[in-house]
């Protein structure tokens, strides 16, 4: 049996949204993954910088453009603390993921011969396909894939296999959104680096989850976005090495990202401004700086072990249910159970749970290529953040029996 | 009985229901006793794209009213396709392009019809309208 | 003389930042067109949706994302109707008027041919330059300038030269930020229609003070950026004629955007989706949403009428500084007043009254060809808002006063 | 004199001024007076990138000690050239690269040497540690 931790209740003061009530009951949110909820700390960051501070910035010789660029850039070095970077200018602050990957595979077009060959795991999100798919056509370059194993694995004999002198960039989540299972990414690095080829990690799905060490990992790139870690939307992180972001050419054109322009030629501005033309989500990153506050300040210990607790329980009861397959069901994942019930449809089940006010994703998760794996069109996916509780899983598993009867 | 008519008469019977779980309950028994389409017009020139559950819709025109069949390989989906196919399947062209689905909203199912809902039902209505008109440009 | 108008003492209470002490003095915020200030009820409005509906958006079948779904669908119908598009597919949202003018610079690389020519206004700001650059140089299109003259306005005669056959895309502000002057962009999308070239018109600045029509410029494109009307940073939109829209292949890749992915092959969704990849901005769609209503309430025949009596006031009294130059010192412009001052380096100035608690915005504004064409390498911009009071206006030509005094 | 005292000094000279009017003006007055860098040498090579105010910096290594000369096209950036000046000039690089420069924030121009400032003073301090640790390489 679980006790309930003490600590969660007070933390759960910190999102008011958790109070909400949907169709009558008091909503269970088990839909992290797709965006984690937001503390105050972190919505009044966004408030107050509103409200004092709100400027353009950069360049700006007065005094409100001064405070903000100095929180902007405040964001920048809590983020290369968070993950271990060398240097800030390494940080590029984006979007989100999405932006951060588009980015770095447009940056290749111009290093990349016909003949020279990607690599994709068979787990990705299309955040971390399409991009790529797009840059193989341009080039020429052949996307070859890491498989995956019936356990929602990744097959590392196989990628030995595939790996070769042509490879020039691997790409592969830390963390599986559709399944939560972890990847072997160091190891997937390492392996990569023998051929000199770049590896970019998404860590979407990682960093709200486990501290990520990117200077331990040698990982060339890893990509995060703020919304999953209670931050704002809009706001994300590419980091990338040093070396590499040199290498590349900028993204987008436009302010900031220059030194010098005139019809005839245009010269770029160092790392980290080449890659961050116009005005940056200023407030969103405000807010970013302040989410890895807020998180660092419940801390991973307890994040990583009140997780675990909250996995373990849910898993054991959904076990029991008749005709239940929880796909990657393994030891090594975050709290995210992806799962069918024999002759149940995903849509289906989470209709009705959503009429309970149980939030949770139904489909394919951006995750075609496993559910094409799997032979099938679409998961449940329950996903748990620190904040969630252990009658919030008595009461999710207590729907799903419900649900389940009312559909069979 | 009119579409108007039938919207009504459903609306009436929705109104019997004290919550969510019996209204759902009826939609899914509505759902699973249906026979709603023909497996041979089961084909993929007949799937409207909604993404998670898939919606069959086929049309044939039979003395100036409009026949509709339609699945899905949802349960609840399908309720509510049966609902709809029992209020515009049998109707002249004219008049399927005159009514609205209100009645959805009444019966609180309207989220179903949000063209943001993962279920192509909303797609099934604009698609289903769109036979309408086809065949009555066909008519006049 | 001009008398303080009632209303905007009332509006100002919107805008808590605009009671900010700097160095002791009450802020006089004119640097507007860098970017604007915020008013309670779009910071609200994104405060409260993070604590009532955060959940991602399309695809959920849940209650928040449903909800949120909604909300961020409105902005993009609010935006359709207040710039009178025809069709809310044809809103694309995005992080700003620097990824708008990207996306679409990006789409016509697979349009372009060597021998193509572009056009580019010599007002245009780097945004709307540089990725036209980068567009050149991977296409080999060539692109020719479409000249200013001493007053700020733009050549017509040298445009109806330069337009011609092998014209595919002229790319102009509507109303430039370094002078503030209004260009004739409805004559100039004219033209260049009866070369059938595409036109995008950079409404960044425009947005702010005027009314926009794009059914009536019957511009092919048309950006603005959230931040410069009373929105949030991070998020800005980019209209484009349905064909257009349609003909142009998709930026960035990833979730979303897609219909079908495999690892063979992948197809793309309808506009506007197959633009929006990722998550997007979502709280800052509800607040873009926000600011498009609190500008609508104002009115922007208040907002152009009180605008057009700062500017006068301003101008009247600068013009009678000893050595005062005012860059596109004409009629027809919203209120930007571009200045130097004899012997002063526009950098002192700036300072010398942000001291005073006057921001002004220094420097180049991003237009460097406009600083060469004057042979300057900056200028002192103020900017002023619907906000902004005739003792501001005062109080900031008082301001210069005193600073040239101290600094010759 | 050493850097310590040197700046010590100012920091008292500074202390004197009520307010900021004050103070600026003196710089001013420091920016206007000092003649900080002969014309030939302000190169293109001397000059350190800002934004808005251009700083041409050069340095020459006198019996052990680094002379800098240095300039800007605006006043106030000028002003507080001469100060760094008076401070770091003709010391050995090893004392220089020792020193730090918390007296400007001391006097109340902290905001000058931000990266994000706009007139390159920033860049000017790193330039100058840069000479003092290549000069320092030099002699030893
Ligand atoms: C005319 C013009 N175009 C483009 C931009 C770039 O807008 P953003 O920085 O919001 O992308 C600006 C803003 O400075 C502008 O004034
Ligand atoms: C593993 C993974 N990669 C990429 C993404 C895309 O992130 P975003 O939508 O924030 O750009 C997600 C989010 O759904 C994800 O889970």
């Amino acid at each position: 049996m679980f006790k309930e931790n003490l600590n969660v209740k007070k933390i759960r003061e910190d999102f008011p949204i958790l109070k909400r009530i949907i169709n009558g009951n008091n909503i269970i949110y088990l839909d992290n993954a797709a965006t984690s909820q937001t503390p105050l700390q972190v919505i009044n960051a966004i408030s107050n910088y509103y409200k004092t501070t709100n400027a353009n910035i950069h360049r700006g010789v007065h005094f409100l453009s001064q405070e903000a660029t100095d929180l902007y850039e405040k964001t920048r070095e809590k983020i290369r603390a968070h993950i271990n970077a060398r240097k800030s200018e390494e940080i590029i602050l984006t979007s989100g993921t999405t932006h951060s990957i588009n980015l770095v595979a447009n940056g290749f077009e111009s290093i990349l011969k016909k003949g020279d060959e990607l690599i994709v795991s068979e787990l990705e999100h299309h955040a971390n396909i399409v991009p790529w798919q797009m840059l193989s056509e341009k080039t020429g370059a052949l996307l070859r894939v890491l498989p995956m194993k019936k356990d929602g694995t990744l097959n590392l004999d196989s990628y030995k296999s595939v790996l070769n002198n042509r490879t020039k960039v691997v790409f592969v989540n830390h963390v599986s959104n559709a399944l939560g299972i972890i990847n072997p990414v160091k190891e997937i690095i390492r392996l990569a680096h023998k051929f000199d080829a770049a590896v970019l990690i998404d860590g979407a799905q990682a960093t709200p989850h486990l501290i990520t060490n990117v200077t331990d990992l040698d990982a060339d790139f890893y990509t995060t976005s703020a919304h999953k870690i209670c931050g704002p939307t809009g706001i994300g992180m590419l980091y990338g090495k040093e070396e590499w972001l040199k290498k590349l050419p900028p993204y987008q054109g436009g302010g900031e990202m220059i030194d010098q322009v005139t019809f005839e030629k245009t010269t770029y501005a160092d790392i980290p401004h080449k890659f961050e033309a116009g005005t940056p989500n200023i407030a969103g990153a405000v807010g970013f700086g302040a989410a890895i506050d807020y998180i660092n300040k419940i801390g991973f210990d307890f994040i990583e072990s009140h997780e675990k607790d909250l996995l373990k329980n849910a898993t054991d009861q959904l076990r029991k249910i008749t005709g239940m397959k929880i796909y990657g069901d393994i030891e090594n994942k975050v709290p995210v159970i992806s799962f069918n019930v024999d002759k149940v449809h995903h849509y289906d089940l989470g209709t009705i749970l959503d009429k309970m006010g149980i939030a949770v994703r139904t489909g394919q998760h951006c995750c075609q290529p496993i559910m094409d794996f799997y032979g099938i069109n679409g998961t449940v996916r329950a996903s748990f953040a620190f904040y969630n509780t252990h009658r919030e899983v008595d009461m999710f598993v207590n729907g799903v029996k419900k649900a389940v009867k009312m559909l069979l | 009985m009119s579409i108007r008519q039938k919207q009504d008469e459903i609306v009436s019977e929705f109104a019997l229901f004290d919550d969510w779980m019996q209204k759902y309950e009826y939609m899914i028994e509505l759902g699973k006793s249906l026979p709603l389409i023909s497996e041979n017009n089961k084909t993929d020139d007949n799937i409207i794209k909604g993404c998670q559950s898939k919606v069959w819709l086929h049309a044939e025109l039979i003395k100036e009213k409009i026949n509709f069949t339609a699945d899905s390989d949802a349960i609840i989906t399908k309720g509510i396709i049966a609902i709809l196919l029992r209020v515009f399947s049998g109707h002249h062209p004219k008049e399927i392009i005159e009514s609205d689905t209100e009645f959805i909203d009444k019966i609180g199912l309207k989220e179903h019809l949000s063209p943001s809902r993962a279920n192509g039902l909303g797609s099934m209505i604009k698609q289903l309208k769109m036979y309408a008109i086809a065949y009555q440009t066909k008519l006049s």
